[in-house]
């Protein structure tokens, strides 16, 4: 066949993008040591306690974005497993049940192991109606915890009690801004790669054609409803990871870690940034942290501000900003 | 037990007038409105105004007009433009709009609390087998009553009626009918949102006026619509007086329970028949 | 292998709220023939196809494939098992390129031949192209190759050519019978194409108002006259 | 050169950045984390007037002890986690004295936070007894009424009613459950009879249910824990059905200046315990009332507006006797000090940082063709403050 020949020139470069492994570790241990110097450069503590919130933020942002990647659904309350990770570690520590090491673990797996049990349920819900589901489970979760009160010191919040060392590792250090910027920063740098690298193996690309086309890809030999439950067990995992780092940076939790408003949020950031990027939620979130903070900063105003942004955003590039800065790139590439 | 029964249709009347514009907008657009509740608010406030100068029924009228107007609007500068993107595009505009009229309206308004005084013809009590109820209160009831039974008749009369039920029901084939949507939209968008200002305005001697209060009843209407399957009308009305009845006997009761109940009965719903929503996409 | 027919249908009725879709209907291919399936709208086609595929509920009746019973069997499952199907509407993943998609499907099949279906449906200048940017005649193509891939032992094809011109249609009808010889597939085809029919199939079953109307050779079908006024017209 | 200061930052923690040997004339910097936004924005609009005109006016004067005083306000949104983050922010940007939040949640996220910040806070506003309680600590004030002052009045006013049988309504959230568990207590001691006890979900739109039950009680007299936005539903809807005509009604918190200029006529004659008021007859504050009228077109000071105010006088006057902005100097001048306010010399306690004032109980009537809170009975801070229940463990200076 002759077209063949000609063919393979257009098919290599698609194969050529397979991450491989080696580069992953190589833009991982780059990105580190980047927020290393990064950390060490900056001496504004105020500029680093606001970085460090906006990754906590960027790595919830993620979570939220990688299921609308990879499942094409939009879910309203995430905010269910950030913050049940959050009173996880809190309601261990209070109740000194546990090390602060296997609450953090604790943390990390209930929150999963509720994505999992829920999404044998929830995943085959279309559209909106996914998302009013999650909206109500996570709504459920957050009265629950404003009305037990006992447990949870209902809207009051709870102050977290940690001990003097996690992991070995001074608490101090991962309540100090530069500190903790590392610590985010790497997390971060590290869940969007393996994300990255979830979404190019074969698991990612079959739920992106799950999302694409559910029945046929039934017809070709897939049972769908586990990859996808999968995917939404992933995606909290993730969102557990920076209610974790939340909780250790903040040691306080409030009902308002359960909120709908904090799914909303992480779904505006992640939507701005471009959820078709495995990095484009947290721009978007790193971008909107700041756009918020500095919109508080000239104005009580700052609603309008920010909603007026959000309408902008949307109205003019659909796709992101984050879509709109890949495309500015290719565009550039293509050129050079 | 009567009269909580009535209490329960009062409050679910409200939910009823504020959801159904709710259900229109989705049955058409497919979208989430999340500026509804913004939406309500202003209406009360602009009751409010009017109501000090012209009386509440002029007030009910200009703030369910102002309102309809401020729908078309949407529906032109905003849904339209954005009807060939993703939903989740237009649902976060309307998140937008939500967090700019809030500002809006404390700007105009300030931040206190305001407060509409009942009309006085209906201040009075009506007496109901003995116990005494508060007039304002069944007009509420007649209001809701009156929405259902208007929109139910337009809904099967007018062209435009026949176009919405079946664009709830199948917005495809529907949109392969040759219809003028746009057209269609405006005017429908216009009455879920002067249904908002109605809602807002009728509400507004029973609740206090902030800008914030728009949030205290979306999230109680999106319930109403979704337990109702999302696009239906007489869903929406049955699910809402549901919901005025469980709210009302679920607070006196069960009280620890009352407030996650709703959401459980939205999640029930939402897994036992899905189906009524399905193949609609966010 | 008891009765050796590949895919068989034993009394199958579908129905919803008193309407029939198919009444009873019970069908047999043996292995390597191509089955035609034909019949005007409404008369259970599509419904037969799904119920042997897996995609219809709410169905009684038996399903045999190589004399194992599948009725219980979910799609995916079917599918594993060497029962394969395409769609009326094209039924691609839009957004996914030609070769990730067929590679996707491959997995499934296990088997490593993406180059070989590419090459097979003239797909392999196509590889690296989003199947939403290609014309509809390669998205059919496709759409077929996802079907096919792995050597399917059953294939069950709903309308392929639904869409197409004449002159592709054929050119696919006929590129489908080389493929399906030598890889020793056994196909059920609907089509409502009758000159595809007709020039492809070993044996024609008939089915009207869901239910049986006659079953043969396309001579022998030509041949009754309820079939061609009923249906077929005086176009064949 | 790099690791040194990576050095430098690690160590910070514990807030080793304090600024250097106070400059004689370095500004007072007060930061206001309130609600400028949502249901408690109008809440957060009354502390900033208070505090821009303490500010103001003590600017005036040539500013405290010579240092001029900066104010800076950032939304808070009522929520603790913002307000957390908006007084870090504060704080680093040097408004180290903090003041002026509203919600209970939003002190007890900060107070852990303080040493970190090296900063501290006077609650104006928070009423939860925790903050002067399991949350208190050296950087941590009240120089408002917690809830266990509010409840120490109730029992020896219930105990001379009239009225045998009550009912509760309150908010179902840690304020208004402290609050009606109290209230069980002084009826308790007072031998009266709880007929009804009902909690309203936080945000409840219809209060009919509620009302209902309450009428069916038989209650002869109602005490309410509402606040904000559900005591002006409430209020309202208890009026519509006229049980604010039969039934002897008082609360806390219930009505308050902020409420009544909504609630209008509805309010008059509702009883409830009083913080602050601005008829309270005192040389003090009777100049204050009067320099407030001035500046805001003739409104009177409202009761969150008063103690806001009060908060200022105490951290003014700590700064004074400081002679240094720096926040732990001037938290060394409150702990255990008296000070002159609005209502008198009140101490603020060494054991848990809580003032101990007066409290007062009244009702709304009409005063100066307005109506407002009018004080019938005043408490006197030692029968209004209960000693320190021992949760508190304050950390050593």
């Amino acid at each position: 066949m002759t077209a063949g020949d000609a063919a393979l020139e257009e098919a290599a470069p698609v194969r050529a993008r397979r991450a491989s492994p080696v580069v992953a570790a190589a833009l991982a241990a780059a990105a580190i040591v980047l927020g290393g110097v990064f950390a060490g450069a900056v001496q504004s503590t105020l500029l680093m306690t606001l970085l460090t919130q906006a990754i906590i933020t960027a790595i919830l942002a993620t979570g939220v974005g990688f299921l609308i990647r990879q499942n094409g659904v939009v879910s309203f309350g995430h905010a269910a497993f950030y913050g049940m990770a959050c009173y996880t570690i809190a309601l261990a520590m209070r109740h000194g049940v546990m090390p602060i090491e296997a609450a953090i673990l604790l943390a990390l797996v209930l929150p999963t192991a509720l994505a999992f049990a829920l999404g044998l349920v929830i995943v085959r819900i279309p559209g909106v109606a996914f998302s009013m589901l999650t909206l109500a489970v996570g709504q459920a979760l957050y009265e629950f915890a404003t009305k037990a009160r006992h447990a949870t010191g209902g809207d009051d919040g709870l102050t977290v009690n940690l001990p003097a060392r996690v992991f070995g590792v001074s608490t101090s250090l991962f309540q100090d801004p530069h500190a903790m910027f590392v610590v985010s920063w790497a997390v971060l740098a590290l869940v969007v790669l393996a994300l990255a690298a979830v979404a190019a193996s074969p698991f990612g690309r079959l739920t992106a054609a799950i999302r694409e086309n559910e029945e046929r890809a039934r017809f070709i030999g897939y049972a769908t409803v586990l990859p996808r439950v999968l995917v939404l067990t992933l995606s909290a995992f993730v969102v557990a990871i920076a209610g974790v780092l939340f909780t250790l940076y903040n040691a306080f939790v409030s009902p308002d870690v359960l909120h709908w408003s904090l799914s909303g949020s992480a779904l505006i950031m992640a939507i701005i940034g471009g959820p078709r990027l495995i990095w484009g939620p947290a721009f978007g979130a790193i971008i909107f942290f700041f756009a918020k903070d500095m919109a508080g900063d000239v104005t009580e105003h700052w609603q309008a501000i920010i909603g007026v942004i959000l309408i902008v955003v949307m109205l003019l590039l659909p796709v992101g900003l984050g879509g709109a800065l890949a495309r500015l790139w290719r565009r550039g590439a293509g050129h050079g | 037990m009567l009269v909580q029964v009535l209490n329960g249709l009062v409050y679910g009347g409200l939910l009823y007038i504020v959801s159904v514009g709710l259900v229109l907008i989705f049955g058409l657009r497919r979208i989430v409105n999340f500026a509804h509740g913004s939406l309500f608010m202003i209406g009360a406030y602009v009751g409010f105004s009017v109501a000090a100068m012209g009386g509440f029924w002029g007030a009910v009228l200009v703030a369910a007009l102002v309102l309809a107007l401020a729908g078309a609007l949407l529906d032109v500068t905003v849904l339209r433009p954005l009807q060939r993107e993703d939903p989740i595009v237009t649902v976060l505009v309307t998140f937008g709009l939500l967090l700019v009229l809030e500002n809006f309206a404390q700007f105009v308004w300030g931040k206190d609390f305001l407060k509409m005084p009942v009309p006085a013809m209906l201040s009075g009590s009506v007496s109901i087998f003995g116990e005494s109820f508060p007039a304002y209160r069944l007009l509420v009831i007649a209001v809701a009553a009156a929405v259902a039974l208007g929109l139910s008749v337009w809904l099967r009369v007018s062209r435009i009626g026949l176009y919405v039920r079946a664009s709830s029901a199948d917005p495809l084939t529907t949109a392969m009918q040759g219809v003028n949507t746009d057209r269609v939209s405006v005017v429908v968008v216009a009455l879920g949102a002067g249904l908002a200002g109605l809602s807002g305005t009728i509400s507004a001697p029973l609740l206090a006026l902030s800008p914030s209060m728009g949030s205290y009843i979306l999230i109680e209407s999106f319930i109403v619509v979704v337990v109702g399957g999302l696009g239906s009308f007489v869903g929406a009305f049955v699910a809402a007086m549901v919901i005025g009845q469980v709210h009302n006997f679920g607070l006196v009761y069960v009280p620890w329970a009352a407030t996650m109940i709703p959401f459980l009965l939205m999640v029930a719903v939402l897994i036992w028949r899905p189906t009524g929503i399905a193949g609609s996409h966010v | 292998m008891a009765d050796g027919f590949a895919i068989e249908g034993i009394d199958i009725t579908r129905s919803f709220g008193g309407f029939f879709a198919l009444k009873g209907i019970s069908i047999a291919v043996p292995p390597g023939e191509i089955r035609g399936l034909i019949g005007p709208n409404g008369a259970g086609k599509s419904t037969l196809i799904d119920v042997l595929s897996g995609r219809a509920d709410r169905w009684t009746g038996t399903v045999r494939m190589f004399g194992d019973d599948i009725g219980a069997l979910p799609a995916h499952q079917r599918r594993r098992a060497g029962l394969a199907r395409s769609f009326q509407r094209t039924n691609v993943f839009a957004d996914l390129t030609v070769v990730d998609q067929l590679e996707i499907a491959a997995r499934a099949a296990e088997t490593p031949n993406v180059e070989e279906i590419m090459a097979e449906l003239s797909l392999t200048a196509l590889a690296g192209k989003r199947a939403a940017d290609i014309s509809y005649g390669d998205q059919r193509r496709l759409d077929l190759a996802l079907a096919l891939i792995g050597r399917p032992r059953i294939l069950l094809l709903d309308e392929p050519a639904a869409g197409l011109s004449i002159g592709e249609s054929l050119e696919l009808a006929h590129n489908l019978k080389d493929l399906v010889a030598r890889w020793k597939v056994t196909v059920l085809l609907v089509e409502h194409d009758m000159e595809v029919v007709f020039s492809i199939c070993d044996r024609i079953t008939v089915l009207h108002l869901g239910e049986l109307l006659a079953e043969g050779t396309p001579d022998e079908i030509r041949g009754i006259p309820e079939v061609v006024t009923a249906y077929l017209g005086s176009s064949v | 050169m790099r690791t040194s200061i990576w050095l430098a930052c690690a160590v910070v923690g514990a807030g080793a950045v304090a600024s250097g040997p106070a400059v004689s004339q370095e500004a007072l910097k007060i930061g206001v984390p309130t609600a400028l936004t949502g249901t408690y924005a109008g809440l957060g609009n009354e502390a900033v007037r208070a505090v821009e005109f303490a500010a103001e006016q003590v600017n005036a004067k040539g500013g405290v002890a010579g240092r001029k005083v900066e104010i800076k306000t950032l939304d808070s949104e009522a929520k603790p986690e913002v307000a957390r983050k908006q007084a870090e922010k504060l704080a680093l940007e040097g408004y180290k004295i903090l003041t002026g939040t509203i919600a209970s949640g939003e002190g007890l996220a900060m107070a852990p936070m303080l040493a970190r910040w090296d900063a501290i806070y006077v609650s104006t506003i928070n009423k939860s007894d925790k903050l002067t309680g399991e949350s208190c600590g050296p950087r941590v004030f009240r120089v408002n009424k917690q809830d266990a002052q509010d409840a120490a009045v109730v029992k020896p006013w219930l105990a001379k009613r009239k009225e045998g049988k009550w009912a509760i309504m309150a908010a179902d959230i840690a304020w208004g459950r402290d609050s009606g568990r109290s209230f069980v207590e002084a009826a308790k001691a007072g031998k009266k009879q709880i007929v009804a006890e009902l909690y309203s979900p936080f945000g409840t739109n219809d209060f009919a249910p509620f009302i209902q039950e309450i009428k069916s009680s038989g209650a002869e007299g109602l005490w309410v824990a509402l606040a904000g936005r559900d005591a002006i539903n409430f209020a309202t809807q208890a009026k519509e059905f006229g049980i604010l005509d039969k039934i002897f009604v008082a609360g806390v918190s219930f009505v308050t200046d902020n409420t009544v200029k909504a609630l209008g006529p509805i309010s008059k004659g509702v009883w409830g315990i009083i913080n602050y008021s601005s008829t309270l007859d005192t040389p003090a504050n009777k100049a204050f009332v009067e320099a407030w009228k001035k500046k805001y077109n003739g409104d009177e000071p409202t009761n969150f507006e008063g103690e806001t105010y009060m908060g200022m006088q105490v951290i003014f006057q700590a700064v004074e006797r400081a002679k240094s902005v720096k926040p732990m100097n001037v938290a060394k001048a409150m702990h255990g000090g008296t000070f002159d306010t609005i209502l008198g010399k009140l101490k603020i306690r060494a054991e848990d940082h809580q003032i101990v004032a007066p409290n007062f109980f009244g009702y709304i009537g009409e005063r100066d063709g307005k109506l407002r809170p009018i004080i019938t009975e005043t408490i006197s801070a030692e029968t209004a403050t209960p000693a320190p229940t021992g949760t508190c463990k304050m950390a050593a200076f």
